[in-house]
């Protein structure tokens, strides 16, 4: 029988039965035999941007409640995978992130007014893709994953060896595109990291009506590829994790699926009502395995993480938070003759249309004096 | 246990009179419907323990179980296939796509297997079936939340396309395109969702394909659907404060269209415009102005206008004022219409 | 860590490394622990069904170049793999085809006329579905997979124990449907058999650069399911894997996918031109392992095959070829009138455009006589 | 080796004039314009070894190399998703979908992608992308294979759609459409493939945008775009005959559409009649009857007509004929316009 797909090596395409973990939820480290634990000066790093992210994350919540954004999907519990996921990456590495991952964004050095610009409603995008290598945040679930896949298959004919970091829900792993990104992926051996945030839940819907795959990773092996699987929330776990499928696609060797075990402590959104679908008991089971204080433990543990640097970090953050404030609470200035500025790149076309607002807007102006 | 055999008894008798929000009588309505035939399934997107984002399938899994309102995998071209294997052994399946930019994934299945299965099996296979599909604008939603998407399923031959402008209608044309032989696309426009009439349940009111004069005027017509109703209701009203009287006409179905009554309004009234909230080309407003101008071409003072949404996409919330149809709009175009 | 998803169990969903196989392609049976050689009576019968399948193929293939079909996709050489997995399953299971699955109809006993006349082009479809259980050749690449789900899902709320056989080949398991009726059969336990016929080529694309897996059988692990790996030219092994699968089905325990590894000897349609693509040698290695001959080996050794019985079935497929010179050969009636009437179950609805037509052809008519 | 840097120099030297099908010049421009930018690409189905199933990128993977024409695995999402990524790093993608029903299974990418891109980036990103789509009957195919989707993307901002019905314009459109800035649809009337003209290759007709009048003439306006051009111009040499001075519009290019030619000539003529294979109703015909109807009011002497398939599913390939505008059918309508 003379089949036409390679037979050997897939055993290592499975994911391993356990999740990676390398600090635990008292912030002991739990060594494996695969993954190093980052340098300390990687975990500091990770460990300010995960302050940094948290606070972020809590400002934007409180200034939804405030009228001032129009939507906010919270990371909070999911700030070791975005920001773990983010560190493994080099800078003009892309990432293609969802609505869920303003963390993640933050933590590459997006402005955090310019990430919430889509959820404040003053436009769709509120930064340049090219200037942090960050697609714009994207709501059709799993079509981003088909925009990484090109893109990086791009880089690799030019020559360049840039990897896109695809982010993806539980959820939107049940979509056609998403596996279509797998396959092409595997396919042309492009340079892309699928990283999947577990959180548990697609809005109401839990995993297990989603998948009773033995996990999300196990798909992996079905294009030909690496599945892993982490504990999302251990950022040292994450870091590496990712940082070997990075480097992995880096050297040309193709794509991994990584799912990253994580949770959603705050609803879907901040107009999702949790308490319909899931139990109070699983969310205090969740914070007890917090992704940011095993990391502080296991910092302080070691002695790296010094009252001063965590006070420096805890200030950092609160500028992040006052900027925001700041920048956020005022009202954006939008002007409605945008609308037609940037349907086509030649802007005659819409001249008539375009014409019909400037007129009622002269009017309104010409009223207004 | 069989979901065929275990029939919920929930009596159809009439209610008294009570307050019902648009999304509330399509709740209803969803009820009865569920009561009345075991044959009728609700599955999607958290419509189960949730009840739905807009909470339109709010305790249906509690009243009928889970075999008869469940959560699907989050996937839409799998919701709408399975609902075509559903509908092709017996049941009546209704399925929610989340928001309007999310029945995208199914257009392959809606418009090659939805629409067409009827004629491909030359009358063998039908589908009764309906698409509930929340849709436009105005609720401050952002890009991809919005979208009018009715011109996407109006021009694709073999569906029925409805949508409903008060809550009696909601309820009555939903029952209705439950019981209807063929797919029927239920557009529910989100922004009406919230509006409140007083209702016994259950009722019917006029039949699916029947456009309905909301409001009688004699110097121009007004043509509106869905989300765009209350406008053209709206500038009616003021348009009567400056000597104009206005005829309102609610479409209720796009497809089948209801020529005869909005032809022989123009005809009366002898100018016409038409709301809608989606982008004008090619769209469903093209097709009311080119139909309306082919059949009442002697009778018109002036060209058929139409105020639309702009030719771009749904804008961000902060600007979609600017993006709708107003009633200044309507009342602009209303002024130019050569009087 | 807890974990949504079961853990145990799942080694048993990887497919074997190499294909069932029971009997060889010299007709010599090639033992296997898990399954057993069907009966004699069944492996008769489906020598029979191949004949006849055989003949069937050929004669279409002989219509379509005298223009008695608008185009025909052969199944030459996948024919143990349509004939065997239809022999597994029950009269009342349904069955899912596409347009290549022409034999598998022709075995379940549609009308051979009513199979081709999609491909004839009076109408798109030439049989009533309920009266076979077969639903109408599907064209739109796994699209009908979803439909297979639906209807099994749908008999299981009803009490039945109907199984739905769905078709597909190599090339469309990389559509986005084929990923959402795997997971949606998995999650809802759906009594559904998905039987991809690997034959190696999607039109031109060879399998290596449609999928880079293991095998396309790896595939299901991903959603929690079974995979099977069979060798599609050996019918023995189809009957054997497939009706395990069935049964499995039947008795609630859930879908599972089969990848039969098969050929298509002749070129992708009648209008496809395959020397463009492959190479003459490789179509010569595949019919070394013809899927007739090999069974037709081996009951003829076991004595089941008498020259008496094999004249009988060769008489009974040319039969069926006459028939269909005979009625295929003849111009079908079509009524243009009929374009109207299966739009909508109300005719009413396109009443004004079925009387210009009418208008017309009442014109042509009378011009004519 | 990267492709960037691997430019083909086919020098774009002006050559004889030969004889090309339409499906020749599209091969033909599609080299011209990879050769002359080493940022385009072409991929699809079947478009490498093959040449694709109508042969049009016949000898691309030959002449340029697998990095640079290559095929895909079998998913159309996958494709243009692909694309869009493509195209934001820089490359200047060229995809192929099979036939027009195949591209349904993309529609979610074109509509809330490719379409948007621009304008949710604030013009950020652009995606110079263009998705060729063989469309439309009249060659005997089966079901799936003859649909006529222009509407679907005539309707959604944000696209450019053009479709050429000569084998000039073949060649210079979609050399254009690859140079555009924005993403295209190109939809190629597969009826006409295979009608051949002499061509002095590159050459370059009227720019996109702009659509051309076929045959001048004083008395009625034929507008029609693709598939339908040859039976308009079919129709106008045979109204001749019987002394009506037809005058013919090739659209070109559907959106943007070119308002000030059609304007023009329905002003002069005073009557207008568009003729479209795909179905009527919500279509890209009932928005020329809307907007000619808008723009001509005074100038009409009857009103604007449409001469279009009907609003079923393209029926089996014995009974095309019924179904396609015919020179008889549009006649027939240019005789009803009250002369
Ligand atoms: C194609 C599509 N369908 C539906 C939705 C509506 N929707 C938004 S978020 C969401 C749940 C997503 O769950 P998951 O992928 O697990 O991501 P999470 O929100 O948990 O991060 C749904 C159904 C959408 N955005 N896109
Ligand atoms: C959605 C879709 N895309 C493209 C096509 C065109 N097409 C028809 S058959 C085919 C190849 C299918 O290959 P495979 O699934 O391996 O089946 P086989 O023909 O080999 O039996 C293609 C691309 C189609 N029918 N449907
Ligand atoms: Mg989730
Ligand atoms: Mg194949």
């Amino acid at each position: 029988m003379v089949l036409h797909a390679p037979e050997t090596g897939h055993s290592t395409l499975l994911p391993s039965a356990e999740p990676v973990q390398l600090i635990d939820e008292h912030g002991a480290v739990t060594p494996h035999a695969d993954y190093d634990l980052p340098s300390e000066a990687e975990l500091l790093a990770a460990y300010r941007a995960l302050v940094l992210g948290r606070r972020f994350d809590r400002q934007a919540t409180t200034m939804v409640k405030q009228g001032r954004l129009a939507v906010y999907p919270s990371s909070n519990g999911q700030e070791a995978s975005q920001v773990g996921a983010v560190l493994a990456t080099r800078n003009d590495d892309w990432l293609f992130p969802t609505y869920r991952d303003c963390v993640a964004l933050v933590t590459r050095g997006v402005d955090p007014v310019g990430v919430l610009t889509l959820l404040r409603g003053d436009w769709h995008s509120g930064y340049d893709p090219y200037e942090q290598h960050v697609a714009p945040q994207c709501t059709p679930l799993a079509t981003q994953s088909l925009h990484g896949v090109g893109l990086a298959h791009a880089a690799r004919l030019k020559g360049e060896d840039t990897v896109a970091l695809v982010f993806i829900g539980d959820g939107a792993t049940s979509e056609g595109d998403f596996h279509e990104a797998l396959n092409f992926a595997a396919v042309f051996k492009a340079p892309v990291v699928f990283f999947v945030q577990n959180n548990g839940f697609a809005i109401s819907v839990p995993l297990d009506k989603q998948s009773v795959a033995p996990s999300l990773a196990h798909k992996a092996i079905g294009y030909g590829i690496p599945g892993k699987r982490v504990d999302g929330n251990d950022v040292a776990a994450v870091i590496s994790v990712v940082s070997a499928a990075v480097e992995r696609a880096r050297a040309g060797e193709g794509p991994t699926l990584i799912e990253a075990h994580t949770y959603r402590i705050d609803a879907h959104t901040n107009a999702d009502d949790a308490t319909r679908y899931r139990d109070a008991h699983d969310v205090e089971a969740w914070r007890g395995k917090d992704p940011v204080s095993r990391i502080d433990a296991y910092l302080r543990g070691t002695g790296a993480l010094t009252e001063e640097l965590a006070a420096g970090y805890a200030a950092e953050a609160e500028a992040v938070a006052e900027d925001l404030r700041r920048r956020l609470g005022a009202d954006p200035v939008t002007d409605p003759r945008e609308l037609f500025h940037h349907v086509y790149a030649d802007r005659e076309r819409l001249a008539d249309q375009a014409r019909l607002l400037d007129e009622e807007l002269a009017l309104e102006e010409g009223a207004g004096q | 246990m069989t979901t065929l055999e275990s029939r919920v008894d929930i009596p159809e008798i009439p209610q008294q009179a009570t307050t019902y929000t648009m999304a509330q009588a399509l709740t209803a309505a969803l009820r009865d419907a569920m009561a009345a035939d075991e044959r009728v399934l609700m599955f999607g997107e958290d419509v189960g323990a949730l009840g739905g984002v807009f909470r339109v399938t709010d305790g249906l899994t509690r009243t009928f179980g889970e075999n008869r309102c469940f959560d699907t995998p989050l996937a839409e071209a799998g919701i709408v296939g399975m609902a075509v294997g559903m509908a092709m052994n017996g049941f009546r399946p209704v399925v929610e796509m989340q928001f309007d930019a999310f029945a995208y994934p199914a257009l392959e299945q809606i418009i090659s297997h939805v629409a067409k299965m009827r004629n491909r099996t030359r009358g063998r296979v039908g589908l009764p079936m309906v698409i509930r599909v929340p849709y436009a604008g105005g609720i401050g939603g952002v890009e991809h939340h919005c979208d009018s998407s009715e011109a996407y399923f109006a021009h694709t031959a073999g569906l029925t396309v409805v949508s409903p402008a008060t809550p009696a209608d909601a309820y009555s044309l939903l029952r209705e395109s439950i019981e209807y032989p063929d797919p029927v696309i239920f557009l529910e426009p989100k922004r009406l969702y919230w509006n409140k009439a007083e209702l016994q349940l259950p009722l019917r009111t006029e039949p699916l394909g029947r456009a309905v004069i909301r409001r009688p005027g004699t110097d121009v017509t007004l043509i509106a659907y869905g989300p765009t109703v209350p406008h053209a209701l709206d500038a009616a009203a003021a348009a009567e404060q400056e000597g104009r009287s206005v005829e309102v006409i609610d479409l209720r179905s796009l497809v089948p269209f209801d020529d005869a009554t909005v032809t022989a309004s123009v005809r009366r009234t002898g100018r016409a415009v038409v709301v809608a909230e989606a982008a004008g080309f090619a769209s469903v407003a093209s097709e009311v102005v080119a139909r309306v101008t082919e059949q009442c071409f002697h009778s018109l003072e002036a060209p058929v206008r139409r105020v639309t949404g702009f030719d771009i996409p749904y804008p961000p919330p902060k600007s979609e004022h600017h993006h709708l149809p107003s009633v200044d709009r309507i009342l602009d175009v209303v002024e130019e219409l050569q009087w």
